[in-house]
């Protein structure tokens, strides 16, 4: 059976940059797979290459059987990619509202999207107490929340979530990760590039490791846990 | 077509014009004139053997007329030796920044039609001309403001108008005609109700015919060109409801027809020459031009085409003098011609320069337009 | 000595009340945790002290000097420095650069040393890029000095914004959110560097979610609940305040 | 001829940017000053050392924008509007307009001191707006400079301007009617004006603009004066097309308020952009080539065409095309401008190594 | 008050034509930061389109009773048409590759491409101005003191159309969603699906069409075209977008309308050649006090 999601020899450059070099990764249908790696090691740039923001040097990715490397990043989000990005990319200027609605662009019903709307918002009860504020004026962790939100809205097969927790209160962590866990049950795949690793190995199936834009080592989550130099660098002692 | 002949037998008459941007169709048509000019005196054959080469340079910058862009190409066109005369500029902005340098360099410079006073007259001339106080390289075919203001108002009362409303553009040409037509038309008697300028680029001119139809005048003059706003001017004037009223203007609006079309007849225009019809040196142009640029002569052309054979004539007088040999600068300078004796026979008339550059004996020339076509009415023998 | 005095101070934006009644001391030298659920009012805490914003009630007084009225500029050269949550780069600077401008209430230069390139502008340049390059080392990001801003890691990022901070050897440091985005071992690294920067005589405001971090670090804590302020005390106390625990930490694991 | 001058200007800067040794840039500098002092002597004419002269102007007028947008971010579409004011100052103070007859070189620095003055006076009320509200903003200020004079007429001679300027003096000798003056006087504005934009560009104020160009309020924070930032940045700006004024009135002989509409601010935008906007020595390219292309190539163009292909065309009537065609041409090629800013090559050039590192 | 309201029809038609212009110029403003100086030249294509069709039609001696209606709808969507193509083409050939580029960049591009119009329409049209045929009949109506043409009332009147509708369809629609989402985040944009591209050349499109009908209707109302024409109409209907607030559609439509009527009464009250002056005066007085404009709105600085 083929992966939902296969990265082979993937190369990135910013310009005369080297930042992905030979990256291989493979995501099957209903895993969850962590990213971990130091600051910048590049996992942003794995999940932003993924999903169309950035150009491709050389490599391949493949989703549910099809090339992605000629895609737009708006036709990979249609085929069902969703990414919670780094930096939140909410729409400042647009409502708590109006940003869970462009969350469900591609959907052609209005009442599905208001139903989703509804869904999201018992997740984010704190979200709905705002529902009609602007965005940009929203706290940082009002507006964490709306970037999940807003990815959640359209139900992807596959969710790239880069640092989900960011911002959170302690709290609001925990019920992220079992928001995840849940939707994962309901079928999603999910890459979590988290700094938090210890949740995330808690939470995912595999994970990877990357270096200098390299893939320097891929196991179970149970074995990276355990492994004494992935715990002294990213699980603090 | 033909690749430029030896520097040696080649006299370059220089040109300033501007032929690009909004000028564009005035400074070709004008430049056209000058090309005829030069084409009929080499197929004439020049003594010595020499032919003559137009050298054109632009003087717009962004589509402008500029003054700097105008000294600089004249400073191009002294600097080689072959040019004996320069003929343009287009606008007297323009002449105002050259006039110092001809004149330091002592070379023949005509202009078809930059028309401000203060470019060959009283105490501004003599400042132009301060490098070389006693030489005048500067000389001109159209009129003066002052000629054609003062004209435009006598016709104007001649005609029964007696009063006045005047709008201008607001630039150097535009302003001076309707300040000179205002004065004199006052000393003449007649009443300026009102006076108003137009801002560059202005598409709407409803706003200031309402404010001028609340005066009632008899007619409004305008100073300025057919494209700085007299043809709108004159178009929109039925827009709210004075397509009736007369409207007259200076040597700026003769193609007003082709912007108003029908709506231009009842505008009265003059022109610094004789009656058109009745020359037949006019009539003869106006074929060649026709038959050469299959396009009708431009406001300015037959002007150009004078000041160049005007030039022409002076330096063939100056290699027949000089015993067929290229002459110098000041030698075409000493044949421009200064009285009735040696007077050029152009289409615009004979000409000849008193002392300031401006023609000696001027004719302004009253034409109205009727079912959009120009037709001469009278003209004045102003009297130096 | 006190560094910072709030008292019965209230910030609403329309209906919502961002911040109420709050009253709250920080010595002079002390490591101070502000913390609470999102969207509490913490961050609004300090877009006041910096007067982003301006209080509703009460009064704010830096070094026994109210900042009423005062700009955000007149305040920074009281020597108040902060981060942001939201990162606030130069991003077509170098990491260099960034913190040099950082530097600039230190300096002495007028716009006549600046146009003529007089003696005390070179002497200070020199000595600014000095020590920019030595902050840039004391958080840990050597090597991307001609880096531009925007072009580094997230957490590069934000170790840069705090040397861009220090850099003005600030009395007071307003930190928000420094850990985000850092993994547990550099978390580790910018504890002692807090620490150190505290042992250099800057007392510092920290608002973090990382409980951790903020217990190990911080001798004193508020909380912040709804803008109010639901307690205050040592690590140990709040960790078990019952309001605490209710609305932000949750049951211990 | 003009042609090779600006070659020769052009590849040194060129150069100057290649090398990235001191010692090496330095030589460069000196060697090209010299030539630029010396190869008059031998090589050229009045009317090539008059298009210089000009070009020179420009190169001020840049440099002098350049402050103003490509230091402190503040994107000024009116700037000929203290250029007018520069001019006007020469035009009214030293002509036979009110029989003021002030020496230039007192103008030079008075038209300086106006301009930068009007440049505060314009910044003060306006620099709380941000991006293209100011740019808007400026541009009308740009609209209503020119229409003042242009309507003043009483003052200012109206549509006509005021002609036959006072020809300046150097300790008692007349320039006459050479150019060569002012384009020794232009060289040394523009090394000067090299000189004190490498200065603030380095410095303390250069750094404060950089800081409000790509984020004001992390400016403010960082103890940064704003507005007072942002006022020095237009008076200085301002001052160097009001000294840029003076000389192209001078030289000109002729100020009249059709020389300094929007169609030049534009202009010097574009030689901004072009050259690659904030690189002092990028500004000069581009202002060079953008003044040669107008004042030489175009106005030329068919003579040149004629002598180089020995066939005669028009293309006269093309100019506002080929002009529009090199902006749209180089920007799409070079979008960052033709010698775009030092830090971003410093950046390509180090981060290869630190990207190793991490 | 007759010539007062004389006056205020007449600032209300050149306002509708200037909101008309200064509509494409937010639209594109609003989508992607550029002050498109194309835009003005774009106004006078869709200008000698019209003429065009007119002068043809004419010719073919059609245009008299119905003839004379279907004439002037075919003029008027000759001109948009056209208008509309030429604007996204533009985008297509010199703004699209320069997504990525520095700020100035577009915008020096936008000037290039507006010299190279300009020189274009020069090249097809000739340098002078080009009338209109006078075939609009233009009778006087007599309301109450006021009197107006027809031709006037039709005028404001289609404008208002164009600009309701595109009101309409920008706020309602799905494609004004995401030319919203665009204009604040191309990234965050096409991570919701959608195609920022599309969207930008729809946003030409609209644009370019909405130049289209001013153009006819300015040609209507001033009686003639002319190659600079967009020159001096587009830096007044630009300077209206930002009166009113850039990037906002109504702050467009208000602005247009005082900057007509501004432009009016100047010419009436203080005298033509200082409307310029008055124009940018006030532009300036309103920026003082309002620095986003009339209806821009002010987003609190949130960090
Ligand atoms: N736009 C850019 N231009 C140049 N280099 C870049 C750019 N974006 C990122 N980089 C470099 O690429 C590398 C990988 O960056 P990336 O953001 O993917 O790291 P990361 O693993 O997500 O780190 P973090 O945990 O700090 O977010 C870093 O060295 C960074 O400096
Ligand atoms: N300018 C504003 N307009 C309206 N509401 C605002 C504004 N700024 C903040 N708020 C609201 O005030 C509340 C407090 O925000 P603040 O940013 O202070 O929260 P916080 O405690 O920092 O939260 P977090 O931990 O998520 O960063 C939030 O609900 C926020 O939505
Ligand atoms: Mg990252
Ligand atoms: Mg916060």
């Amino acid at each position: 059976m083929s992966a939902l999601l296969e990265v082979r020899a993937l190369d990135v450059r910013y310009g005369g940059i080297v930042a992905l070099r030979g990256i291989d990764l493979r995501v099957e249908e209903g895993e969850i797979v962590a990213l971990l790696g130091a600051n910048g090691a590049g996992k942003t740039t794995t999940l932003r290459a993924i999903s169309g923001l950035l150009p491709i040097r050389s490599g391949e990715v493949d989703f549910d059987g099809a090339n992605l490397r000629k895609c737009s990043s708006d036709a990979i989000a249609r085929r069902g990619i969703g990414h919670v990005p780094e930096g939140r990319r909410i729409f400042t200027r647009m409502t708590v509202r109006e940003n869970l609605e462009m969350g469900g662009f591609a959907i052609a019903s209005h009442r599905e999207t208001a139903m989703r709307i509804d869904d999201a918002l018992a997740i984010f009860p704190r979200l709905r107490d705002r529902i009609e504020q602007r965005a940009g004026t929203l706290s940082g962790g009002e507006q964490q929340m709306l970037a999940i939100a807003r990815a959640l809205i359209a139900r992807p097969r596959l969710l790239l979530l880069d640092e989900p927790s960011l911002g959170l209160a302690p709290l609001v962590v925990k019920q992220i990760f079992e928001v995840l866990r849940d939707i994962h049950s309901r079928g999603t795949t999910i890459v979590l590039v988290e700094q938090n690793a210890r949740a995330a190995l808690a939470l995912a199936d595999r994970g990877y490791v990357l270096r200098n834009g390299e893939i320097a080592r891929s196991d179970t989550a149970a074995a990276l846990s355990e492994d004494p130099a992935v715990v002294a660098a990213y699980l603090g002692g | 077509s033909s690749g430029p002949a030896p520097a040696s037998t080649t006299i370059g008459i220089g040109v300033d014009l501007p032929l690009s941007g909004a000028d564009a169709s005035v400074g070709t048509s004008t430049l056209d004139g000058i090309k005829l000019a030069v084409a009929h005196a080499n197929a004439k054959g020049v003594p010595g053997g020499f032919t003559f080469a137009v050298q054109a340079l632009d003087d717009t910058q962004q589509g402008v007329h500029n003054p700097q862009q105008g000294a600089s190409n004249v400073r191009t066109l002294i600097a080689d030796d072959s040019v004996l005369a320069i003929i343009g500029p287009y606008n007297s902005n323009v002449a105002a920044a050259e006039i110092p340098i001809t004149n330091q360099a002592g070379i023949v410079q005509i202009s078809p039609s930059a028309v401000s006073d203060g470019l060959t007259l009283g105490k501004d001339a003599a400042m132009l001309r301060r490098a070389n106080p006693t030489v005048n390289t500067f000389f001109r075919v159209c009129t003066t403001d002052s000629r054609q203001g003062s004209a435009a108002a006598r016709f104007a009362l001649d005609l029964k108008l007696k009063r006045a409303y005047i709008v201008d553009d607001n630039e150097t040409y535009g302003l001076d005609l309707a300040n000179v037509f205002a004065r004199d038309f006052t000393k003449l008697g007649g009443t300026v109700l009102g006076r108003d300028h137009i801002a560059p680029d202005t598409q709407d001119f409803k706003a200031l015919l309402l404010k001028i139809k609340g005066y009632k005048p008899d007619f409004i003059f305008f100073g300025g060109t057919t494209s700085t706003g007299g043809g709108l001017l004159r178009r929109q004037m039925f827009d709210v409801g004075m397509g009736k009223l007369a409207f007259m203007g200076g040597d700026g609006i003769p193609d007003i027809a082709e912007v108003a079309k029908k709506r231009a007849d009842g505008t009265y225009y003059t022109v610094a020459a004789p009656n058109a019809d009745l020359l037949p040196a006019a009539k003869r142009f106006v074929a060649a031009y026709k038959a050469k640029f299959g396009s009708d002569v431009g406001p300015y052309s037959a002007n150009a085409y004078a000041a160049t054979e005007v030039a022409i004539s002076a330096i063939e007088q100056a290699i027949v003098a000089n015993g067929n040999k290229m002459p110098t600068r000041a030698e075409v300078l000493a044949k421009i011609p200064r009285n009735a004796k040696n007077e050029v026979h152009t289409p615009i008339g004979p000409i000849s320069f008193n002392k300031n550059g401006d023609v000696r004996k001027p004719v302004i020339s009253l034409y109205a337009i009727r079912n959009g076509h120009s037709s001469f009415i009278e003209q004045l023998n102003l009297s130096e | 000595m006190k560094v910072l005095e709030l008292a019965g101070v209230g910030k609403r934006f329309g209906a919502l009340t961002a911040l109420s009644n709050v009253t709250l001391d920080v010595e002079e030298g002390a490591i101070f945790g502000i913390i609470g659920p999102n969207g509490a009012g913490k961050s609004t805490l300090f877009n006041l002290l910096t007067a982003i914003y301006r209080w509703d009630e009460g009064s704010i007084s830096i070094g026994g000097l109210s900042i009423a009225g005062l700009s955000t500029q007149r305040i920074a050269r009281l020597g108040v420095s902060r981060t942001f949550q939201n990162l606030r780069l130069f991003g077509n600077a170098s990491a260099l650069a960034n913190v040099m401008v950082g530097e600039h209430v230190l300096l002495e230069a007028n716009v006549l040393d600046s146009l003529l390139n007089t003696g005390r502008e070179r002497r200070e340049r020199t000595e600014a890029e000095k020590r920019a390059r030595e902050l840039l080392r004391f958080v840990g990001v050597s090597g991307v000095e001609e880096q531009f801003a925007r072009n580094l890691s997230y957490g590069t990022q934000r170790r840069l914004e705090i040397a861009r901070a220090l850099a003005a050897r600030p009395r007071l440091l307003l930190l928000d959110e420094p850990a985000a985005g850092l993994n547990s071992s550099e978390k580790h690294e910018l504890v002692s560097l807090i620490r150190a920067i505290r042992d250099g005589g800057t007392t510092v405001l920290l608002i973090e979610h990382d409980m951790g971090l903020v217990m190990n670090l911080c001798e004193r804590i508020a909380v912040l609940d709804y803008g109010e302020k639901i307690a205050e005390g040592e690590p140990r106390e709040i960790r078990e305040h019952p309001r605490v625990i209710e609305a932000y930490l949750g049951a211990p694991a | 001829m003009i042609y090779t001058y600006a070659f020769v200007a052009i590849a040194a800067c060129v150069a100057i940017e290649r090398f990235h040794n001191r010692r090496a840039k330095a030589t460069i500098v000196l060697i090209l000053a010299a030539f630029l002092a010396i190869a008059p002597r031998f090589y050229g004419n009045d009317a090539v050392f008059s298009v210089l002269a000009d070009a020179a102007v420009y190169v001020m007028l840049a440099l002098g924008l350049n402050i103003v947008v490509g230091f402190a971010g503040l994107l000024d579409l009116g700037y000929a509007a203290f250029f007018a004011i520069g001019a006007y100052t020469y035009g009214m103070l030293a002509s036979p307009q009110f029989g003021l007859h002030l020496p230039f070189w007192v103008l030079l620095f008075l038209a300086a001191a106006l301009a930068a003055l009007f440049g505060a006076l314009l910044g003060a009320p306006t620099l709380r707006l941000h991006g293209d509200y100011l740019a808007i903003v400026t541009l009308g200020f740009g609209e209503i400079v020119p229409q003042i004079f242009q309507n003043l007429t009483k003052y200012t001679g109206g549509p006509n301007g005021i002609a036959a300027l006072d020809v300046p003096t150097f300790f008692g000798h007349s320039f006459g009617a050479s150019v060569m003056p002012y384009y020794y006087i232009a060289l040394v504005g523009i090394a000067a004006a090299l000189w004190i934009s490498r200065n603030l560009r380095e410095s303390r104020l250069g750094r404060a603009w950089m800081a409000i160009r790509e984020d004001e309020l992390a400016a403010k924070h960082a103890g940064i004066d704003v507005l007072r930032s942002k006022l020095a940045a237009f008076a200085i700006g301002a001052s160097f097309s009001g000294i840029g004024g003076v000389l192209f009135a001078a030289k000109l002989a002729l100020v009249s308020p059709d020389l300094f509409g929007f169609q030049v601010s534009v202009l010097i935008v574009s030689m901004l952009v072009l050259g690659g906007m904030g690189n002092i020595v990028g500004v000069v390219v581009g202002s060079l080539l953008l003044t040669i292309v107008n004042s030489a190539l175009l106005p030329q163009i068919n003579s040149l065409v004629d002598a180089t292909f020995h066939t005669t065309v028009d293309l006269s009537n093309l100019h506002f095309l080929i002009y529009g065609a090199i902006l749209v041409g180089i920007m799409l090629f070079r979008p960052e401008g033709l010698l775009p800013n030092r830090e971003r090559r410093a950046e390509l050039h180090h981060a290869g190594e630190a990207a190793g590192d991490a | 008050m007759h010539e007062f309201l004389a006056q205020l029809a007449n600032g209300v038609e050149l306002g509708a034509i200037y909101a008309l212009i200064a509509l494409g110029y937010t639209l594109v403003y609003g989508i992607l930061e550029l002050i498109n100086f194309a835009h003005g030249d774009v106004y006078t294509f869709g200008s000698f389109v019209a003429l065009g069709i007119f002068v043809g039609l004419r010719a073919a001696g059609v245009l008299h009773g119905a003839g004379l209606i279907l004439g002037i709808a075919a003029a008027l969507i000759a001109a948009i048409i056209a208008s509309a193509l030429l604007n996204a083409g533009i985008e297509r050939l010199a703004y699209r590759r320069l997504r990525k580029a520095p700020r100035l960049a577009p915008l020096i591009t936008a000037i290039g491409v507006s010299f190279m119009l300009e020189n274009l329409i020069e090249l097809w049209q000739g340098s002078a101005p080009v009338p209109f045929p006078n075939v609009i009949p233009n009778p006087q109506l007599h309301i109450g003191a006021l009197e107006v043409g027809v031709q006037q009332i039709v005028v404001v009147a289609l404008a208002i159309v164009t600009m309701v509708t595109l009101h309409f369809f920008v706020q309602r629609s799905k494609l004004g969603k995401a030319m919203r989402a665009v204009a604040q985040d191309r990234d965050a944009a096409s991570l919701v699906g959608i195609n920022v591209d599309r969207t930008i050349a729809i946003t030409f499109l609209i644009a370019g069409a909405l130049a289209g009908v001013a153009g006819f209707v300015g040609g209507v109302s001033f009686g003639s075209a002319w190659f600079l024409n967009g020159f001096g109409a587009g830096l007044r209907a630009f300077t209206a977008a930002v009166l009113g607030g850039i990037g906002n559609i109504a702050g467009a439509m208000l602005g247009g309308f005082l900057i007509g009527m501004l432009e009016s009464f100047s010419t009436w009250l203080i005298g033509g050649q200082w409307s310029n002056v008055a124009v940018f005066s006030v532009l300036i007085l309103v920026l003082v006090f309002r620095p986003s404009g009339l209806l821009g709105e002010t987003l609190p600085e949130k960090v």
